[in-house]
């Protein structure tokens, strides 16, 4: 499949213009902006319909991560086939603490991916059937990949001063 | 009343994290109605140190010590693909030497990697001595690979344009006495294992996972092969100078625990060919490319990068703000999907086959919980 | 019949691959052992061995002018360096430099950026002790121990 | 000092009798002889094993590190025994000892030599086969007074094993008891006097090696206690000296199966040259190396393959050839 087929497919299905950009500089055919999704319209939100058209597509949920730009947080999805490879990803801008919609009614892979977003950002994933903590302990109060995250002593770790002479 | 508890009581077995069979430290919480399992709920995280977390705390060149401590078996690959992802955010080229020095040792550490899978796998099933010829053969791969990079596991050999140290005549002896002696073992290895009664019907038909499921969850690597699905990055998207080389991707038909054993062992005779290869064509040159900053930093924006580590696709996804340190550096390990469908592997079978199908997916607890 | 040739024939094929795996281990069990007896015989270092590292030794001292680069670069934050210099204009040169090799992930980095290559990998490999804190090496004070290499 | 000794022998002799205090003699022989022959078993299995994976095995301690499975034992004795809390306590302390007991028994019997059986029984091989069944027992007792998943799982395991795999066994040696035509041990090493039994009978002395080694859980019939799997099987929980019997039964186990199996089907201590109690040991050993030699080659069965196996194969088969070798005899004879 050829970048332009998918941007024709998405233009048509979904009214999205992704935004082809160079594979060799930065390792990705397709870039998308999508609209951040509103909590009360999780039902129709572009991200699950795009998830959703990828899947007949051939196409696979390579990850799910998040970004923190400090005024918000942005959302990255990776999906990549295994025939003709071809890299697509969407971008969804999330405020923090917000919500998103859950792929894991898709894909299956999106289950933990977004348990270890949810871990990590705290965003939340509504419909998600299981959002616990994955990668942390279940009592953990905070999402350590947040830019003002800062360690506290009793997250754990500790250093040996040097003294010198 | 009685009758009815008596039959369908079911009970909670905590397989791990302290377990023989779990390599690392993954939890199985399973459901049992006698030996045969009901669900299966996997628990992570007990290894978890925080390297994406500790990119952001560090300069791009300082994250390096961190790439081999992920998947410490293959840490040459993740230190490749690291390097490789930066050297294309900032657009650096490599010298054509170094580049083939690395693929030389990243194919060694494939090899390594899947040897210690094979001989930790025959110990699952209960029989100890493959797993002893299998270090005996890693074991030289480690002293070839410390001739050059200085340390046996925990690699950080690959350098921003380049490698750390060129390779010297000890090395050179040692990955040409080692290819005809691992040919010979390979061969016992069929003979010991492949072909063996016991290990078919341990394998045969146990733990089928469909082409698309594995899609469904994202495997890849040899047990996405394994299923028959012709995807290995080297040869879909190719990087490094895999394009030069002549290599075939194996595959498997059934998707059992048998095919993905079976894939992991043609692999290695793939590998070796690779190393052939590329030692018969390295060129001469300098290692390191000539003007490449100390601490190089890349261009704002986001980067990414597919690398087939032993156990899959390996993804680097980098946001860079043009500074020394990154913004965000999310690492897809291949693991991390790998395990994700072992729930659904496992339901119906009994324990025993469960430590057979945990086994074949190769799995590195570490990796997963970063 | 068919049936029956077939199980017959799985049940001498199976045997057959027993007996063949029987066959491979006897032939290794006659084979010299592969393990080296480690405590009485030791196998030669690599070339590229990393111990922890050291100054180099040179017939004037090292040559560690306390630039603070391996301090910066180390990833683990291991090293501490200062310098003194013993009169105004002279080169400043390390009076103190210590590191902490239980944090020491021997990646190199140090020995690389040093502009002085004052820097060098040791050779020792028994680095093992009963506490953490044995870790923290002065490298000054080992130096002195240590014969000159030009 | 003789002087002292002879009259205290005949103080004992005067007031035991000959035959009991003969059995008391033998039986402190056999305690010693057990343990001895226990040690040197893993101290053997542990050089096979590290010569068949390239290594060297036990070497410091003693000539080629025989006194290191002497050192181990002392090591076991003096650990502490621990008892779980939410174990049964009674079974659990007196599951080793009746594990210990049953195969300590069957020595009465075997004939080492023509004039070396302590008693020859005339129902010799029943009384070995009814005191190793006693071993399943005290193995179902140790796994679920344990009050461990994994233990009672390995028992459970431990017990369907070994009433499957006994039937076999003794069909197997059924054929050669109608053979000999007694139940004496003495009777069948004599009748075995032109050829072994095990070129009449290869399909018996097959099933019952097949079967014994998984009678004594050896691998690759070691479902009960497949480390990989049920990290130790029955006896998880057990430490120090108590585990030390479980240890010191199964190699004592394996060293009693392999005398009947020697007794059965490889012409007992017949032999040329060397006096007949050499040669019953050299055969023993010679056979618990081969069981060795195949543990260390082959991966592990899984439960259902090992029951189909016992239950669609061994026992058809092993019936068959009773019925063949009856008729053969009632033809011939």
């Amino acid at each position: 499949m050829r970048p332009g087929q998918v941007k024709e497919l998405l233009a048509s299905a979904l009214g999205v213009e992704p935004r082809e950009t160079d594979y060799a500089a930065c390792g990705c055919h397709l870039r998308l902006e999508l609209a951040g999704a509103q909590v009360v319209d999780l039902a129709g939100a572009q991200v699950v319909d795009l998830a959703r058209l990828m899947k007949v597509e051939g196409f696979f949920l390579e990850f799910i991560t998040a970004v923190d730009f400090d005024t918000h947080l942005e959302l990255v999805y990776s999906f990549t086939r295994h025939q003709e490879p071809l890299r697509l990803q969407a971008a969804v801008q999330v405020e923090r603490g917000g919500f998103a919609p859950s792929l894991a009614g898709v894909f299956a892979a999106a289950d933990w991916q977004e348990r270890e977003v949810y871990d990590m950002f705290g965003i939340v994933f509504a419909g998600h059937p299981n959002l616990k903590r994955l990668l942390l302990p279940e009592d953990a109060d905070f999402h350590p990949l947040l830019r003002d995250f800062t360690p506290r002593p009793e997250h754990g770790g500790d250093v040996v001063n040097l003294e010198m002479g | 009343m009685l009758r009815k508890t008596l039959i369908h009581d079911t009970f909670y077995l905590n397989l791990g994290p302290q377990h023989p069979s779990t390599h690392g430290v993954l939890r199985l919480l399973l459901r049992l109605e006698g030996e045969r399992v009901v669900e299966c709920q996997p628990v992570i995280g007990y290894s978890h140190r925080g390297h994406e977390h500790m990119a952001q705390n560090r300069s791009w060149l300082q994250f390096l010590p961190n790439t081999s401590r992920m998947d410490y078996l293959s840490a040459l690959l993740y230190n490749h693909a690291y390097c490789l992802a930066v050297e294309r955010a900032c657009g650096i080229t490599v010298p054509p030497r170094a580049e083939y020095i690395r693929v030389i040792c990243a194919e060694l550490n494939r090899i390594a990697s899947h040897l210690l899978w094979f001989g930790a796998y025959l110990l699952d099933l209960g029989a100890f001595t493959p797993f002893l010829y299998a270090f005996d053969d890693r074991e030289d791969i480690l002293a070839i690979l410390g001739e050059v990079t200085g340390s046996r596991l925990t690699y950080c050999y690959c350098r921003f344009g380049g490698v750390a140290r060129d390779l010297n005549q000890a090395f050179l002896d040692g990955v040409r006495a080692f290819i005809p002696k691992l040919r010979r073992r390979l061969k016992d290895y069929h003979t010991l294992v492949s072909k063996n009664v016991i290990f078919l019907n341990r394998t045969k038909g146990i733990g089928v996972m469909s082409p698309e499921q594995a899609r469904d969850y994202a495997v890849t690597g040899p047990n996405l092969r394994a299923s028959g699905v012709n995807y290995d990055v080297r040869k879909a998207e190719p990087y490094s100078v895999y394009p030069e080389l002549d290599f075939e991707v194996p595959l498997g038909e059934h998707g059992d625990c048998y095919d993905r054993y079976y894939v992991r062992l043609l692999e290695m005779e793939q590998s070796l060919r690779i190393v052939e290869q590329a030692l018969e064509r390295l060129p001469s040159g300098p290692i390191r490319a000539a003007g490449v900053e100390q601490e190089p930093a890349p261009p704002p924006g986001a980067y990414h990068f597919a690398y087939e580590s032993a156990r899959g696709q390996l993804g680097i996804y980098l946001v860079s703000d043009g500074g020394r340190i990154p913004v965000r550096m999310k690492w897809r390990v291949p693991s991390f999907s790998n395990l994700s469908v072992l729930p659904e592997l496992l339901a119906g079978t009994l324990v025993a086959d469960t430590i057979a199908i945990l086994g074949s997916l190769d799995l590195v607890i570490p990796e997963i919980d970063r | 019949m068919r049936a029956l040739w077939e199980y017959l024939w799985g049940v001498l094929s199976g045997a057959w691959s027993l007996a063949a795996g029987m066959g491979v281990t006897l032939r290794y069990m006659l084979q010299p052992v592969a393990t080296v007896q480690y405590p009485r015989q030791r196998l030669p270092l690599p070339e590229a061995f990393r111990g922890p590292i050291r100054l180099r030794a040179f017939p004037d001292g090292h040559h560690c002018v306390a630039c603070g680069e391996c301090w910066r670069t180390c990833p683990s934050g291991v090293i501490k360096v200062q310098g003194l210099k013993a009169q105004a204009k002279d080169h400043n040169r390390a009076r103190y430099f210590f590191i902490d090799f239980s944090r020491c992930s021997l990646c190199g980095l140090c020995v690389e950026v040093c502009p002085q290559q004052a820097l060098a990998f040791s050779r020792e490999y028994e680095t093992v002790g009963p506490s953490r804190y044995l870790g923290v090496k002065d490298l000054i004070a080992a130096l002195e121990q240590e014969e000159v290499v030009p | 000092m003789t002087g002292w000794l002879h009259d205290t022998w005949q103080w004992l002799l005067a007031v035991f009798g000959p035959v009991a205090l003969a059995l008391v003699v033998g039986l402190v022989a056999v305690l010693v002889w057990v343990q001895v022959n226990a040690l040197f078993l893993v101290w053997l299995e542990r050089k096979v094993a590290a010569h068949i994976q390239l290594r060297i095995g036990p070497k410091e301690v003693g000539p080629f590190g025989l006194l290191q499975t002497v050192v181990d034992g002392i090591k076991l004795v003096s650990k502490e025994l621990i008892t779980p809390r939410p174990a049964n306590w009674v079974l659990f302390v007196l599951s080793p000892l009746l594990v210990f007991t049953p195969v300590l028994l069957p020595f009465l019997v075997l004939p080492f030599a023509p004039s070396l059986p302590l008693r020859d029984l005339n129902v010799g091989l029943m009384l070995i086969f009814a005191f190793s069944g006693l071993n399943v027992l005290a193995i179902l007792m140790g796994g679920w007074a344990s009050n461990n998943k994994y233990a009672l799982l390995g028992a459970i395991r431990s017990v369907a094993q070994n009433v499957a795999y006994e039937i076999p066994l003794l069909l197997s040696a059924m054929s050669v008891v109608i053979m000999a035509g007694s139940l004496r041990l003495g009777d069948i090493v004599a009748a075995q006097e032109g050829m072994w039994f095990v070129v009449y009978q290869p399909v018996a002395a097959i099933l019952y090696l097949v079967g014994a080694t998984a009678e004594t859980n050896r691998a690759p019939f070691d479902i009960p206690e497949a480390e990989s799997e049920l990290v130790a099987g029955f006896h998880t929980e057990y430490s120090g000296m108590r585990f030390g019997l479980f240890f010191l039964a199964e190699y004592t186990n394996m060293f009693v199966v392999a005398s009947v199996a020697i007794t059965l089907f490889f012409g007992g201590w017949r032999g040329p040259f060397l006096p007949g109690v050499w040669w019953f040991l050299l055969k023993v050993y010679l056979l618990i190396f081969v069981v060795m030699w195949v543990r260390w080659t082959f991966p592990r069965l899984r439960f259902d393959q090992l029951m189909n196996f016992a239950w669609k194969y061994m026992i058809p088969i092993a019936l068959l050839n009773l019925l063949v070798t009856a008729l053969v005899m009632k033809l011939v004879g």
